[in-house]
């Protein structure tokens, strides 16, 4: 069984991976940003699971606490964004370029 | 083969102070040039005067060498460590370098006074003077000098003076450019010397004349000597013109006529002649190089005489005669001892002769207000009386008329060649007719035929500071031969200095001295001159060249040696100098610019990477991930 | 045999809602589909005996979080929907190769891994009466450092918001003595009369009406009619629909105007900002415009 | 007597008191710093007299540890070779001062249409920066140990960049730019080259002298050799690395010109003849046919490109980069005659292409523009300046009697005495300069006085003095070269058994007669 929620933790990294390159929309990679964390937790769980020991719930709790830290900050920025520039999209903010 | 004496160190007595000779024209020179405005006005008997002094010493220095016993006349006087450890500089008194230095300063004084009077209107006239003296006193550290350093510190000394000279009148675009072909053609020569002194050297281990002696020489091989012969007579053809250096002979006719007559006839040009003669021991022991010394020699005396028919120009055509007599003095040079003694006793008498006509054509030139056309001559005779009748006594000498000096110097020479090598014996008796010819040419179109002066000449005699030179190097060229040859005089003196010729070498002595080859010679020279009197003494002389055949042309353009020159040297050499600053601009520093453009052109490309969106570098992080995990894959599991 | 029935189940379910995050156009829709992975995982994790986890992960992480995206997304405005057209030029190519490249190597990783039978939590579990417990003293023992960082993490992640999303005050706060004279130094001293005894209407998208009978411009709401002409439900009321359209290209016009957001703030331009709305103030009658009701500090180019 | 110490400080207080003049006392400042020059001449003189030729090779040595850990040492000593070149720094620093007195000034005196653009500093940093450079000079001949020499070779770079860049003709900034990063590139390989050399030498010090010998495994003395000769064959212009020479020496003023070529560009083959002959033996005679080649390249290439160019300047650069074709060929030709032939090459070169650059410098002073073209019969304007640039021109094809004849000989003859064709080759050179230079002088000298040309003044009392002095060292060098001879042959002796390099004999037994008689 260990194998499959492998894989299934593999497949939705990935799908959150290819979601955070394809869509323009802050928020919108910012939640698939959260859906690979999402993937990497499930990873850790299994492993706890499958060494029989604690460590792996345990670094997800940690996981869990750095990502909220991570979404609070990362919506601030957002919104400050989106106050000055009217627009949410990621291609917009390119200035710090060639 | 008695081989030259020993050479002993010397002090005391005047010959001791001998190097006032060199000392008093380079004092004169260096107070002349460094004088500046103030010495302008007795700046020239100042130049007069020192070249006096170095006369006297000269002659005092002879006589203390005359009383000593012939083995003991090679003196050395050391002066200063040149280069430690290699050379030391000092001068050698004996009878080949007093002979010379009598030459020099004596010619050298009488062109001294004349010049007084040539150059009286020209307000650079004490740089004139500063030159002469300069010339003197490198001409005296040649001939006196005792290694081959000193020889040639003289030798490229007396170079610059002659691109001085020549370029005297620098504001004349044509003689800038004849003096610096001068300098450069001559740098041509010394290069072969310097390459001559590299092999003594690197041979012998010593460069002064007292080591290098017949015995020493004979230890090296004959190829190496064979080398150094040659090399040394590139140097020497460099200069005193020889094929296939003879282009700036001509040209330096371009400096006033003194100079011609002192440098380019007198001393500088016999340069090559005292090289090959003091030399003698390496060219001894090879004959094939003294065999091509012989083969320049005549073919620079037939190419001398062509030259000289065809020329115009007085002064051209004095240089073209010039050539061919130097030829003869190397021809005589090659012969080995036998022809030493005709060969510097032809050097002497013709430097007599010589510097008397080339004054005389200066003093013409001087009344013609500097027109040298002959053609723009004729009936001069009774206008200039004394330049005339010196001019036709040097024409008498030069010729080889019987009893001048002339006649017995250049019949030795040829009488020992033909007894040497038939060949080159009648070649050199082909060369005295055309001799007869073109020397008899232009007497006979300056002095005698119709008048055919520009309208603007009046000629007058040149006043008496001009003439008395001539009067004395007349006096010389008549009986200066006859005192040097008979009874072999000026052999023995020279013996200890360049040794006595076996006398199988010697043309046997003829019935009141006239063999075959002498009649021969007189009468080729009788019939040139007699052609010449046809063609130019009474026939009427058109004023302007009248088109020429071809031989004539050829001759004109000195047988095309300048175009040679040009074809081979001149116009590839700026063709390679072209290509070279192109590569130079375009190859190295293109090659360096190049670099440096190119990082500025790929840094360029590179920033373009950075497209500002987050999503392409999110791209690029997923592609590393995506290689360190297959990285690790691979690691893993190989 | 539960569990695969489940993980199959929650497998299949959490990758349709994933594939649904990443595709659906509108903002929203995907975040109500992280909520559904998140709260399958959350079973997952309950599968995997990890009851802590998933409480966690139900009430914290989605029921926070998730919240709090929604928050910011009704803030930046729920229905900006962007397009599916990719504008940087073979990005789309290369992040499908990238992802599935980089998936393919995950699970062929895991793939060729041989697990041995999961040991289950039970032997850690043993000694200390449950998965919390065991999981508390885990925490409070070995990892008490680590909390008390991530705790001082979570304090400065709350400053930082607070920090960015506040803007500074640059003028004293307009006092009431400030409004009420900016109010009558203003073109519309008196506050916009209500919709009137006569008046059919007192909805916010219906305009009022002059004493004369013509449409007050200034009571138009601009947002509700953009938002119906955006939808094309134009009033019947021609000469109504004629001024709405009239007074949405002024707007649009306005708009139009390089927003000055594009060019970085010039303290200049902020302080005029505030002068501007304070005193051009447009008092509207009984309806709020835009600029009216958004909360002070909301307001910003 | 801390000699060398004093020599080094006394410029650059020179320099710091220079600079800290007030903004536009530029007159005070030019006499200041040609007194300090002067007292740093009147110092190396006394120096020099007190040295001892055949005493041991290394005096007025002193030695200080700088760096213990790394154990660099500030050690500075002088043999004949570096006493000579030092002597050579002071005499030409002073007239190099009094030559540019108002090249520092622009151009904005001159009302002809001049390439001579205004500088962007004042004339006070320009002196400053001649005592500063002076400075090095003097520690970069004198420094014994090798880190102390490296920095030296590197710091001089920077007054001589600023010099170019901000003293300089049209293109100064690139020539400036161009010339340091082409010596920094070299120095950088020459660090890591030093670096290496302390690391595999394990003697835990950078002292030269502790360093000969040190390194025994050709491999490692080949690469060691390689990183320090590309160094040095960028710094004298060895044929391939050449071409920053002739931008940087026609855009910078004449003064320092004349200091890059004259006295920068020894440190080049100083370097070689000093680290890499005595430091790595076998690695120089495996490399030695290679740098002939290169120098014989060097000298013809030079010489023909140099007969090619229209600009004065840069013809006397190219010049003096066949000139150091010639220097190289005698280093490495490794015989007696040669090396000190090199070495005094060193010297006279300094002095004949010192006179000719400043001479241009006169001539561009007057008309402006340093083009050839540009001139036309300036003898019978000007004799004395034309005088004075013939006698340069002349030394500089080597006529005898002048000073570069004896050492030209001497690099010739001791290099034919081992390798017969390059110094023929080598030789063609000579014709070759004589056709450069007289072709220059009659360009700009001969022929009717051009235009532009007609409103020149000789040279005034101030150039005479500046003009007079080299001209006298010229001369008398090229009559009596013995004294400076006798101080560095026995340097040169050391250099060549440290090299491990004997003599070749001559063939035959003049030699051994005059050998035992000597």
């Amino acid at each position: 069984m260990t194998t499959h929620y492998l894989v299934l933790s593999a497949l939705l990294f990935a799908i959150g991976g290819v979601g955070v390159l394809l869509r323009r929309n802050a928020i919108v990679v910012f939640m698939c940003v959260e859906l690979m964390l999402n993937a990497c937790n499930l990873a850790f769980v299994t492993f706890a699971r499958q060494h029989g020991n604690l460590d792996g719930q345990l670094i997800a709790f940690f996981v869990m606490v750095v990502a909220a830290a991570e979404v609070v900050i990362g919506l601030a920025i957002i919104v400050m964004i989106f106050r000055t520039r009217r627009s949410a999209s990621v291609d917009n903010a390119n200035l710090l370029k060639y | 083969m008695q081989s030259p004496a020993e050479i002993v160190s010397h002090a005391g007595g005047v010959t001791g102070v001998s190097w006032l000779m060199i000392a008093l024209p380079l004092f004169g020179a260096a107070v002349l040039l460094l004088g500046g405005r103030r010495t302008n006005a007795w700046g020239h008997f100042f130049g007069v005067a020192m070249s006096l002094g170095a006369f006297a010493v000269a002659v005092v220095t002879f006589v203390e060498l005359l009383g000593l016993q012939p083995e003991q006349r090679r003196r050395d006087i050391g002066l200063f460590e040149f280069i430690p450890g290699m050379v030391d500089l000092g001068m050698l008194i004996d009878p080949l370098s007093i002979s010379f230095a009598l030459l020099i300063t004596g010619v050298g004084s009488l062109i001294h006074i004349y010049s007084v009077g040539y150059m009286s209107h020209d307000r650079d006239r004490r740089r004139f003077f500063a030159y002469l003296n300069l010339f003197v006193a490198a001409m005296l550290l040649l001939v006196l000098s005792d290694n081959y350093i000193g020889l040639f510190i003289g030798w490229e000394g007396v170079g610059l003076a002659s691109y001085l000279l020549i370029g005297f009148w620098q504001h004349k675009p044509s003689a800038a450019t004849a003096a610096q072909k001068a300098f450069i053609v001559n740098r041509v020569g010394d290069f072969g010397l310097l390459i001559g002194i590299f092999t003594i050297w690197t041979t012998f281990g010593s460069l002064a004349f007292a080591d290098l002696t017949h015995e020493v020489a004979g230890q090296a091989s004959e190829g190496t000597l064979t080398a150094i012969g040659l090399l040394l007579l590139l140097g020497a053809c460099g200069k005193s013109a020889q094929l296939p250096l003879q282009s700036w002979l001509l040209d330096a006719m371009e400096g006033p006529t003194p100079v011609s007559a002192l440098i380019h006839a007198a001393t500088m040009v016999t340069a090559g002649v005292y090289l090959v003669v003091r030399s003698g021991a390496f060219f001894e022991a090879a004959p094939t190089a003294q065999l091509v010394v012989t083969i320049v020699g005549v073919a620079t005396l037939l190419a001398g005489a062509i030259i000289g028919c065809a020329k115009d120009d007085i002064k051209k055509g004095l240089a073209g005669s010039t050539m061919s007599q130097i030829g003869y003095m190397m021809l005589g040079a090659g012969l080995g001892p036998a022809g030493y003694a005709f060969a510097i006793g032809h050097l002497i008498t013709h430097g007599f002769f010589k510097a008397n006509m080339f004054l005389g054509a200066g003093s013409v030139m001087h009344a013609m207000n500097d027109e040298v056309d002959m053609r723009r001559y004729g009936a001069l005779f009774p206008v200039m009386k004394i330049t005339a009748v010196t001019f036709i006594v040097g024409y008498l000498a030069i010729i080889g008329f019987p009893l001048l000096s002339g006649y017995y110097t250049k019949e030795g020479i040829i009488e020992t060649a033909m007894h040497h090598n038939q060949i080159l014996g009648w070649l050199a008796v082909l060369g005295a007719g055309l001799t007869g010819f073109y020397m008899s040419r232009m007497v006979f179109m300056t002095f005698f035929g119709k008048k055919r002066w520009a309208d603007d000449a009046h000629p007058h005699e040149s006043p008496a500071v001009m003439t008395w030179p001539l009067i004395i190097l007349a006096i010389g060229s008549i009986g200066l031969g006859a005192f040097l040859v008979l009874g072999n005089r000026f052999m023995n003196f020279l013996s200890p200095a360049v040794g006595l010729p076996q006398p199988a070498d010697m043309p046997e002595p003829h019935v009141f001295g006239v063999g075959t080859a002498a009649l021969a010679t007189l009468a080729l020279v009788a019939a040139g001159a007699a052609f010449a009197w046809f063609r130019y003494g009474a026939a009427e002389v058109p004023a302007v060249a009248p088109r020429a055949s071809f031989l004539t042309t050829f001759a004109r353009r000195d047988l095309y040696g300048d175009a040679l020159n040009e074809a081979l040297l001149m116009r590839p050499g700026q063709w390679l100098t072209r290509i070279a600053v192109f590569f130079d601009n375009r190859g190295v520093d293109g090659l360096v610019n190049g670099l440096a453009a190119g990082i500025g052109g790929t840094s360029g490309r590179l920033r373009r990477v950075q497209t500002g969106f987050v999503r392409s570098y999110a791209l690029s992080i997923l592609f590393g991930a995506a290689a360190v995990v297959g990285a690790l894959l691979y690691v893993g599991n190989i | 045999m539960g569990e695969t029935i489940t993980f199959w189940v929650l497998a299949v379910v959490s990758v349709a809602a994933a594939l649904g995050l990443v595709f659906s156009r509108k903002a929203v829709y995907s975040a109500l589909m992280l909520g559904v992975v998140m709260l399958s995982l959350a079973v997952l994790y309950a599968v995997q005996d990890a009851p802590f986890l998933a409480a966690v992960q139900i009430i914290v992480y989605t029921g926070a979080v998730m919240m709090l995206f929604l928050f910011v997304l009704m803030l930046v405005g729920v229905d900006s929907a962007d397009s599916l057209v990719e504008t940087i030029r073979g990005q789309r190519f290369w992040a499908i190769v990238a992802g599935l490249g980089f998936g393919l190597l995950l699970a062929l990783a895991v793939g060729n891994v041989a697990f041995s039978p999961a040991a289950g939590m039970g032997r850690a579990v043993s000694g200390r009466d449950g998965n919390v417990p065991a999981l508390a003293e885990e925490i409070f023992t070995r990892h008490v450092f680590a909390f008390e960082v991530t705790s001082a993490l979570l304090i400065t992640a709350a400053l930082g918001a607070m920090v960015l999303a506040h803007r500074e005050r640059v003028r004293p706060k307009a006092t009431q003595r400030d409004l009420a004279r900016t109010r009558f130094a203003g073109p519309q001293p008196s506050p916009l009369p209500g919709p009137g005894t006569y008046a059919l209407h007192n909805a916010i998208d219906m305009p009022a009406l002059l004493p004369d009978g013509t449409v007050a411009v200034t009571s138009i709401n601009r947002v509700l009619a953009r938002h119906e002409m955006e939808e094309g439900y134009a009033p019947t009321d021609p000469e109504k629909a004629a001024l709405i359209k009239q007074v949405l290209e002024k707007d649009a016009a306005r708009d139009a105007a390089p927003v000055e957001g594009d060019k970085p703030i010039q303290v200049k331009d902020a302080l005029q900002d505030e002068g501007e709305l304070r005193d051009e103030g447009e008092p509207q009658a009984g309806t709020t415009s835009r600029k009216e009701n958004a909360p002070q500090e909301e307001d910003g180019k | 007597m801390p000699w060398l110490s004093i020599l080094m400080a006394v410029p650059v207080l020179g320099a710091v008191g220079v600079a800290l003049l007030p903004k536009g006392s530029d007159k005070l400042a030019k006499q200041l710093a040609l007194a300090v020059s002067l007292v740093v001449l009147a110092l190396t003189v006394a120096m020099a007299v007190q040295f001892s030729p055949d005493g041991n090779r290394f005096q007025f040595e002193e030695k200080y540890a700088w760096i213990p850990s790394f154990g660099v040492h500030y050690g500075v000593a002088v043999d004949g070779i570096a006493l000579v070149l030092i002597a050579l720094s002071a005499v030409l620093v002073p007239i190099v001062i009094l030559a540019s007195w108002h090249d520092a000034e622009g151009a904005t005196r001159l009302d002809l249409k001049s390439e001579v653009v205004p500088p962007k500093r004042s004339a006070k940093t320009y002196f400053a920066l001649l005592l500063v450079l002076e400075a090095m000079m003097i520690g970069v001949f004198a420094a014994t140990d090798i880190f102390l020499f490296y920095v030296f070779f590197e710091a001089m770079l920077i007054p001589m960049y600023f010099m170019i860049g901000s003293y300089g003709g049209v293109q100064r900034s690139y020539a400036a730019v161009k010339f340091l990063l082409y010596s920094l590139f070299g120095g950088l390989l020459m660090l890591v080259a030093v670096i290496a050399l302390y690391v595999v030498a394990e003697k835990d010090t950078f002292m030269f002298p502790e360093l000969i010998g040190a390194i025994q495994d050709p491999t490692t003395q080949k690469w060691l050799f390689a990183g320090f000769f590309i160094a040095f064959a960028i710094k004298a212009p060895l044929w391939p690395f050449h071409t920053w020479l002739p931008d940087a020496a026609a855009q910078a003023p004449a003064g320092a010109a004349v200091l890059l070529v004259g006295v920068l560009d020894k440190v080049g083959t100083y370097g070689m003849l000093r680290f890499c002959l005595e430091l790595f033996p076998e690695a120089s005679k495996f490399f030695t046919p290679l740098v002939i080649v290169l120098s014989v390249v060097g000298i013809v290439y030079g010489a023909i490109v140099a007969i090619g160019q229209t600009d004065m300047k840069r013809l006397i650069a190219y010049t003096s980069i066949s000139h150091f074709g010639f220097i190289a060929m005698g280093v490495f030709a490794m015989t007696q005659n040669a090396q000190s032939g090199a070495t005094l090459y060193m010297v006279n070169h300094g002095f004949s292409t010192g006179a000719l650059f400043l001479l241009a410098g006169f001539l561009i002073y007057r008309r402006g523009s340093a083009r050839i073209a540009d001139y036309g019969g300036v003898q019978s304007v000007a004799p004395l300046l034309a005088g004075a640039f013939l006698i340069a021109g002349l030394s500089g094809l080597s006529l005898p009697g002048l000073s570069s004849f004896v050492s030209e000989f001497m690099v010739l003859i001791g290099t034919y005495e081992r390798y017969a064709v390059p110094a023929i080759i080598g030789a063609t050179g000579v014709i070759l300069a004589a056709v450069y230079i007289l072709w220059m002088y009659k360009r700009t000298m001969n022929g009717p006085t051009a235009e532009a040309v007609k409103g020149f003044t000789d040279l005034d009392g101030r150039e005479k003095w500046v003009v007079a002095p080299l001209i006298a060292v010229i001369i008398a060098l090229g009559f009596f070269p013995k004294p400076v001879l006798d101080v560095i042959n026995p340097a040169v002796d050391q250099t060549l058994t440290n090299a491990q390099v004997t003599d070749k004999q001559p063939v035959s037994t003049v030699a051994e007669k005059k050998g035992a008689g000597q």
